[in-house]
């Protein structure tokens, strides 16, 4: 029972953990963009500041019930991803229910998160969600192959489907498969740029062609709920990856410096981008990221 | 507890507080004024650093910028993206055409005063304001809201009637829904 | 007497009887109809049990009939898709013209779908199949002139296979002598090396068209879309399954035997999963709610395939299971649709729009079978998917997991457009007076959706007897063994009891759904969806708001390459450039008596020239 | 002994001299009648295939002269079974045929007459152990035959008889020179005689005699580059003559170059050519019947292919061979005249005959297009019919002799087979009804005579064991080559003795 | 009955071939000409070229007309092997017999064929072969 409590608490606490991560990130990002662009940007605290101003408006609209639900459905994905990925190597307290094979569950779980927000944009019935959403999905088509590529060709080289395994691979190796997978790493990275929707691929929701697209219609307690699991989504993935390249991390602190590092990447290369166009990003996609991780395969098979 | 009054005032202040340094705006370029736009929000001026930052569509956005001068045609939009927009919201005039019309002020079919259809809840003098002179109209609009004194949407569902009256009356052929807020 | 022959003669009985009193009147008719259908349901639930055996001889060839475990199985599929689909088509098919002839083929389909489960032997087995195969065939045409060609095109794709499978079965015969199946496995070892590569391929091509494999999959889109619905979901979702099952037997029986079996199946799973790839890329083209799930069937059965053929025991399984659910789920699909069609007039899905607040139920049925086809947990496509990938995975064929990978997420793209163009977007007033679908309709597709949700949440339920078929089949081993071998119950022991992975998944989705939204559902307020952000402008009454043409097109043009022909042009190209050769050929008949005269002589010099050649 | 096999010649050429006699007493007599003397000779030849059965065939001598100098009628269990079929689709043509088209009393006369001496020649070819008799009865079938072909006057029915009266000649050219060949080496003209005389011949005359036997019955058989007049024949000659063609005069036709290549010779390869010619004849007419927008032609090549595969079947030469040979002979006696007979009525009151006519009269004649219908998946051989067990039976004699090409040939064929059937059977449902067409309800004995056929075809496809012991007889007794001969001339030392 | 041999010297070589240049003409009629009548008269010839070569092969040089007379016994007793000797010098009556029917057959078709002629020529007013093509393919 005392166990059950302490696991509750630490999922909890990774809940918060994440959602302040995630918020600061996206708020940092916001004041690294300002002064790329020589500007002094908003403070960092701002996302936290927008989210509240948001989970403060006093009246809402919604067009129905999957209106209403889309937002819940990309929470609910963003935590069970979260509950799934180990937030750190060997830590009694973040038990989270990562299990043998979460691998493969997390290449789907990952995908559902879209799909159910476009379910949500879609009862809306303003025909920008809709074009937002069929932009995003093909993105996704895109960038799933060479992610996936870039999982299975872990799983050869590594022979197990479970995040923590390959945590302690790396542990008993040392070394990083970030360096020991080059090809694998620079895949996953590759599309990772996708599954941020950063710059050249943020076509999904332009602001003013599409008016913001999926969320169009999304405003206040909404808006918060998408925000706010967003920032969970992205402390996520940022811990996957840390996790599978980087050797995941002992303490909070190191895991912070890892995470803060790897969402430099699509950040930075996404403030020096213009975007591509739907088709251009999954060509892109099917181009060098899964030349890349069919190498990773190849490299995983025959070595 | 939550009801209480004074818990409530509290909340209030967080509230105000988030929404005074979050104005997400939907800048509706009715007029000239819409170019003092970008130059408020790019480098030199950089509004962001006050929380003000562009917003996609009425259902996100807190604050209707009205930049200049009101068609009667334009209006009807204007009207129904106000009125789309959830509460708390905020509409600034921008420039002499919003408050009595400037040089517009004897043109067939653009109105006067814009006080007359839409609540405004801060003037911006000039044709055309700076940028400078914008800043201080968002200013001003957060020391308003800080305050608990920018209740132009409050003051509109109020006297729905006669600003409905006033919009009726410039605007043929009237048909939009009922103001449903 | 034998209570299999009961059941044959309850169907052939019910089928004609249902035919004249369909033409009495129409309450007798579908009273018998679904009598027939419930009744030898139950027969067959209540007195067969595995392992009844009926043997006779015909044509001097000994005949067998009898249940095996993995044929019990699949007639799960069949009856249960077939008694659901029958009450369905009740209403569905109510106010159609030749409902007679709708219910014969109907029972005779179901009829023939249990003889091949249920034949233990080559010759029944294949006239069943053709049983299956005219029948459903009519039901094809039932909507007449417009799709004869369609209907054709089927037949000719049916005849072929089912002539490759004649073709391996006469050869079987005239190699072992018998034509029962456990003949031939017994003695299939002994065949020589050419047989044994051949025979194979051969019977696979039978069962592969009825699967709608790669190359013979395009009679499948026409098929599926222009047979009313209430058909549709039992020609997709058991009569496709068919296909499976002799590709299971095949692969678990013969290919087996061969040393070098690994080709076969190496080349039979990339066509299951280019089926899987292309017929996906296909779905995401179709504008037609029939045709979408049409080429999503065949994308559905490329996985299924893929299983098959891999053919580790985990694999298997996934592929069975998988098959069982597809059933369920695209059975529940196509009811959708035909309830659509049936209150809307039209499937079109740039046409419909908005029915979610006018059709709920058919709504939450469409939306779980989505969602179990997505292989979204916690309903039950997830774990087929999930065991379809280990095996893969677990079996070295890594390139197969990225494309399958690929086709099932591309397969969003297709569920979304299904679920949006119907259900979401704008609620134009054309379809204001949409009202729900009558409730035998609806009430078939939520016992599905209930089935998918318990499927997948209880996977053993299901994957129990699919074990169990599976070592009457010859894979070893008990229940712990193979789902241990899946990472998705190993760790939480055992697979009846629900999973505590799912149960976590649901707890947290119920959470965000009752305690996060429910709240703020009140605190919103419902507004309609032509009161949408669009630039201040207020939409008329009439005015179309839907975007619905080209919906994919970015994808679409991304994949453009791909999708520059379909396999349809080379058949046609290939079948009217035979054509035109049997139109030169004929000229031969010129018409003329003097040649034909001339012919002789000709034909007598020839005959000279060549008689030492030909004769003695 | 219930009868002798002279009745079968005798009594039909008798009446069909003596019918206008009959029309002096009744006119109507002039179409009961037939039937009589047909539904006689069915009941006799029944008793007597039944008797022959048990007791081993039956010789019978003509005018008391033994063989091998006189002529001498055989029946078989073989030649039995083909004169039983013969009659019973010689019945099922009279009775559909009784008011066919209510043809006036004087066509009428003539009609019953050539069909009543075509029935002879047919049944006198397969009963007749003597060449040149079976060479006479083949020119009373042939003559009788052009008469038949040519018996509406509206049509195209003279082009097409003249065809096959050129065809005809030249076939019963052939006929007399492998006959004088025959004769001049071995100087007897009885087939069991012949038979066991063939290995004296020299061998290029009876490699002679072969092809000139094989062009003189090919005719009749219609094997492929002799067959341009059956299309033509088949369309042309009224509706249930059509299925007398195919249900009983091909059938002849195979019956005696069958005879000659089983029993006469025994060249080496003739088999073997039976097989590649029975080939090509299935090939080419497939070939061309999918191109056909005339129904009847249409019919008329799936005749000839079908014969063709039935050659095929016949030159596997094992007894599976020859029992399926058989099979798919029966089975198609059954069927094809099914389709003529309601084919015919189908297109009754059109001029072209076109299968554009047939469109949507599934409506308007149901029991006529079921009926189609049903032998058209019958014929393309789809369970659970009779078709399929004549293919499969085929098929699997052609497997047992390692024969993989001719199952892949005709597996393929068949598949053209269904595109043309089912295009026909789809425009008869599922198409809209021409304006200009008016259909035609059968008369009830046409329907009859219908039904009678359907159900048989049914019958036999769910239990095929109706026959599949008649014909295992039957193919023992062709392949039995010294009992025949053995059987003949016995007769002809009790004579002498 | 043995195997009958046949001394065949020059002149039957003249029957045989003059046979044959008969059936040659026959056929050249029936498949050259293009007139239907000249078909069926080619066709009649073609007949009666094969009627001649059957009778050709009966014929036996010096043969007597295949009659038993009393005379023709004279004092020999009747027993086979007399009979036969006897029959061994006479023309074979067998074709002689089979000839007649092939006439009176090849009459009955050639009646046919005029009379087809007749239904042709009033249906298409034309007699050319050619032209008479209806039917085909």
């Amino acid at each position: 029972m005392e166990s059950l409590l302490y696991s509750i608490l630490g999922v909890l606490v990774s809940l918060i953990l994440a959602f302040t991560v995630g918020m600061t990130y996206m708020g940092l990002s916001r004041k690294i963009t300002a002064r790329i662009q020589n500007r002094i940007g908003p403070p960092f605290y701002q996302n936290f500041i927008d989210a509240m101003k948001l989970y403060s408006k006093s009246t809402g609209i919604h067009h129905g019930v999957m209106h209403h639900l889309g937002p819940a459905f990309i929470m609910v994905t963003s935590v069970m991803s979260l509950m799934i990925i180990p937030i750190l190597n060997d830590s009694a307290f973040f038990t989270n229910m990562n299990f043998h094979g979460d691998l493969i569950f997390l290449l789907y779980i990952m995908t559902f998160g879209p799909l159910g927000m476009a379910l949500g944009a879609g009862q809306t019935g303003n025909p920008n969600s809709a074009i937002g959403v069929t932009r995003g999905l093909s993105q996704m088509v895109g960038f799933e192959i060479p992610w996936v590529m870039a999982i299975i060709a872990l799983m050869i080289r590594y022979d197990t489907s479970s995040i923590v395994d390959i945590m302690n691979i790396q542990a008993d190796a040392g070394r990083w498969i970030m360096f020991s997978s080059p090809f694998t790493f620079i895949a996953a990275l590759l599309a990772m740029l996708g599954m941020f929707r950063y710059s050249p691929f943020d076509i999904v929701g332009a602001p003013t062609e599409l008016a913001s697209g999926p969320m169009s219609e999304n405003g206040g307690k909404y808006l918060f709920t998408m925000m706010s699991s967003s920032s969970i989504f992205a402390f996520a993935k940022l811990t996957l990856y840390v996790n599978l390249f980087m050797g995941g991390a002992d303490n909070l602190l190191v895991l912070i410096i890892k995470t803060f590092a790897l969402y430099m990447v699509p950040l930075l290369y996404g403030t020096v981008s213009p975007r591509y166009r739907t088709e251009q990003a999954v060509r892109y996609f099917w181009g060098w990221p899964s030349f890349f991780g069919l190498l990773a395969i190849l490299y995983a098979v025959f070595f | 507890m939550i009801n209480d009054k004074n818990s409530q005032k509290i909340v209030d202040h967080i509230h105000n507080f988030a929404r005074k340094h979050s104005l997400w705006v939907l800048a509706y370029g009715t007029g000239c004024g819409a170019i003092e736009i970008p130059p408020t929000m790019t480098s030199r001026y950089d509004a962001e650093r006050l929380g003000v930052r562009g917003a996609a569509t009425p259902r996100q956005a807190d604050l209707l910028l009205i930049t200049g001068y009101l068609t009667t045609k334009t209006l009807k939009r204007v009207i129904r993206v106000y009125e789309q927009m959830q509460d708390p919201k905020y509409v600034i005039g921008f420039g002499s055409c919003t408050i009595n019309g400037g040089m517009y002020y004897d043109s067939y079919n653009t109105i006067n005063a814009l006080d007359r259809y839409l609540p405004v809840d801060v003037y911006i003098n000039g044709c055309m304001p700076r940028p400078e002179a914008v800043i201080a109209g968002f200013t001003k609009l957060q020391e308003l809201i800080t305050a608990g004194k920018a209740d132009g949407a409050a003051k509109y569902k109020e006297k729905l009637e006669w600003y409905r009256k006033n919009q009726k009356n410039v605007i043929p052929n009237w048909t939009m829904p009922e103001y449903n807020w | 007497m034998n209570s299999i022959v009961i059941i044959f003669l309850i169907f052939l009985a019910g089928a004609v009887l249902t035919y004249i009193g369909q033409r009495l009147s129409n309450i007798l008719g579908s009273s018998l109809f679904l009598l027939t259908i419930f009744a030898a349901t139950a027969q067959f639930y209540l007195r067969v049990n595995t392992g009844d055996i009926f043997s006779f001889s015909l044509n001097g060839l000994e005949m067998e009939w009898g249940i095996t475990p993995i044929s019990w199985l699949f007639s799960l599929i069949v009856l249960g898709l077939g008694s659901m689909a029958a009450v369905y088509s009740i209403s569905a098919m109510k106010a159609k013209e030749r409902l007679g002839y709708f219910y014969f083929n109907f029972i005779m389909g179901i009829f023939s779908m249990m003889g091949i489960l249920l034949s233990r032997d080559l010759v029944s087995f294949f006239i069943f199949w053709e049983i299956m195969t005219w029948s459903s065939y009519m039901i094809v045409i039932y909507e007449g002139r417009s799709v004869q060609k369609v209907g054709i095109k089927y037949f000719l794709f049916s005849a072929i296979g089912a002539y490759a499978m004649l073709m391996a079965i006469v050869i079987i015969y005239s190699q072992v002598h018998s034509v029962l199946i456990e003949d031939l496995v017994y003695s299939f070892s002994s065949f020589t090396l050419a047989y044994k590569i051949w025979l194979p391929i051969l019977l696979l091509t039978g069962f592969g068209v009825k699967a709608g494999m790669m190359p013979l999959h395009v009679w499948a889109p026409g098929a599926y879309s222009h047979s009313p619905m209430a058909y549709s979901s039992l020609f997709s979702g058991a009569l496709s399954k068919m296909g499976v099952y002799g590709m299971v037997l095949v692969f678990s029986m013969l290919i087996t035997q061969i040393p070098e079996h690994l080709l076969i199946r190496e080349v039979i799973a990339w066509l299951g999963a280019l089926t899987a790839a292309i017929g996906t890329l296909w779905a995401i083209a179709q504008d037609d709610a029939k045709k979408l799930l049409a080429y999503s069937s065949v994308a559905q059965l490329g996985y299924i395939i893929t299983g098959v053929a891999v053919g580790t025991e985990l694999a298997m399984l996934a592929a069975i299971f998988l098959a069982v659910l597809h059933a369920l789920f695209k059975g529940t699909l196509f009811m959708v649709v035909g309830a659509i069609e049936k209150q809307t007039g039209t499937t079109n899905l740039t046409e419909v729009t908005g029915l979610i607040r006018k059709m709920p139920w058919t709504f939450i049925a469409a939306l779980m079978s989505i969602i179990a086809l997505a292989g979204i947990p916690p309903l039950g496509g997830f774990v087929g998917k999930w065991m379809l990938y280990e095996a893969l995975i677990a079996s070295d064929h890594y390139i197969l997991v990225v494309l399958i990978f690929f086709a099932s997420t591309a397969g969003f793209l297709y569920c979304y457009k299904f679920l949006f163009g119907f259900f979401l977007g704008q609620e134009e007033k054309e379809w204001a007076h949409v009202k729900e679908a009558p409730a035998t309709m609806v009430v078939p597709m939520l016992i599905f959706s209930v089935l998918l949700f318990v499927l997948g949440t209880f996977p053993g339920l299901l994957l129990k007897p699919i074990d169990i078929g599976m070592q009457e089949l010859g894979y070893a081993a008990s229940e712990g063994h193979y789902w241990t071998m899946s990472v998705l119950f190993n760790e939480y022991g055992n697979a009846i009891m629900l999973q505590p992975i799912l149960y976590a998944i649901i707890a947290i989705f119920l959470f965000f759904l009752v305690f996060l939204t429910a709240k703020a559902f009140k605190g919103t307020r419902y507004v309609s969806t032509k009161d949408i952000s669009s630039s201040g402008e207020v939409p008329g009454e009439f005015e179309n708001l839907s975007f619905k043409e080209n919906f994919f097109q970015p994808f679409l043009r991304a994949v453009e390459p791909v999708m520059k022909r379909q396999i349809d042009w080379y058949y046609t190209l290939v079948g009217n450039g035979m054509e035109a050769l049997f139109n030169f050929v004929r000229r031969v008949y010129t018409g003329n008596g003097q040649t034909y005269a001339i012919y002789a002589i000709v034909f007598l010099v020839i005959l000279l020239l060549l008689k030492s050649n030909l004769f003695g | 002994m219930v009868g002798s096999p002279v009745l079968f010649v005798a009594i039909p050429l008798l009446t069909a001299f003596l019918i206008p006699l009959f029309a002096y007493i009744w006119k109507e007599l002039v179409r009961i009648i037939p039937g009589i003397v047909i539904l006689y000779l069915l009941v006799l030849s029944v008793s007597l295939y039944g008797q022959v059965l048990r007791e081993g065939t039956i010789v019978e001598q003509i005018a008391g002269w033994a063989p091998p100098w006189g002529i001498n009628l055989v029946f078989s269990p073989f030649t039995g079974l083909l004169s039983t079929l013969m009659l019973f689709m010689a019945f099922i043509i009279w009775m559909y045929s009784y008011r066919f088209k209510n043809i006036d009393f004087e066509p009428s006369k003539k009609y019953f007459i050539l069909l009543l001496m075509l029935v002879t020649g047919s049944i006198g070819i397969v009963l007749t152990g003597d060449i040149f008799n079976q060479f006479v009865f083949i020119e009373i079938m042939s003559i009788s035959g052009y008469g038949l072909t040519a018996f509406y006057v509206g049509r195209d029915s003279a082009e097409a008889s003249f065809k096959y009266l050129i065809m005809g000649s030249i076939s019963s050219m052939f006929l007399l020179l492998a006959i004088i060949l025959i004769y001049s080496q071995l100087g007897t003209l009885n087939m069991a005689d012949i038979a066991s005389k063939a290995h004296l011949m020299k061998p290029e005359f009876k490699i002679l005699a072969l092809i000139f036997f094989i062009l003189g019955l090919g005719i009749e058989a219609e094997i492929f580059p002799l067959n341009g007049w059956a299309p033509d024949v088949y369309s042309q000659a009224p509706g249930p003559i059509g299925a007398a063609f195919s249900g009983i005069v091909v059938k002849a036709g195979i019956y005696a170059l069958i005879r000659v290549i089983y029993t006469l010779f025994d060249v080496e390869g003739s088999l073997q050519f039976l097989v590649i010619i029975g080939m090509i004849t299935l090939i080419i007419a497939e070939m061309a019947a999918i191109r056909q927008d005339k129904i009847k032609r249409m019919l008329a090549y799936s005749s000839i292919g079908q014969m063709g595969l039935v050659l095929v079947a016949f030159g596997i030469g094992t007894h599976e061979g020859v029992f399926a040979a058989l099979f798919l002979m029966v089975s198609h006696a059954l069927i094809k005249p099914l389709l003529f007979l309601s084919g015919s009525y189908l297109v009754f009151n059109s001029t072209e005959k076109s299968i554009k006519e047939l469109n949507g009269l599934g409506k308007f004649m149901p029991l006529t297009s079921f009926l189609f219908a049903l032998g058209a998946i019958a014929i393309v051989g789809l369970p659970p019919l009779s078709g399929f067990w004549a293919k499969w039976s085929v098929l699997t004699a052609a497997a047992n002799s390692g024969m993989l090409l001719v199952i892949g040939l005709v597996l393929a064929i068949s598949i053209v087979e269904i595109v043309y059937y089912f295009r026909v059977v789809n425009r008869i449902y599922f198409f809209k009804k021409e304006e200009s067409v008016v259909p035609k309800i059968p008369t009830i004995n046409a329907k009859f005579a219908m039904v009678i056929l359907a159900v048989i075809i049914v019958a036999i496809g769910f239990y095929p064991d109706l026959i599949t012991s008649y014909l295992h007889e039957a193919s023992e007794t062709l392949l039995d080559k010294g009992n025949y001969i053995q059987n003949i001339l016995s007769v002809a030392q009790q004579v002498t003795q | 009955m043995d195997q009958v041999k046949f001394d065949i010297s020059l002149i039957e070589y003249g029957f045989f071939i003059s046979a044959i240049l008969v059936i040659m003409i026959g056929l050249y009629g029936a498949m050259v000409k293009k007139s239907l009548i000249k078909i069926v008269i080619g066709l009649s010839i073609l007949e009666s070229g094969v009627n001649l070569l059957l009778i050709t092969i009966a014929y036996v040089q010096g043969g007597t007309a295949p009659i038993f007379s009393p005379g023709l016994l004279k004092d020999m007793p009747l027993t086979v092997e007399n009979i036969k000797a006897l029959g061994a010098g006479m023309v074979d009556p067998v074709p002689q017999a089979l000839v007649l029917t092939a006439i009176v057959i090849g009459f009955g078709v050639t009646a046919v064929a005029l009379a087809l002629v007749i239904r042709l020529y009033r249906h298409h007013h034309t007699l050319v072969i050619d032209e008479i093509k209806n039917l085909k393919w």
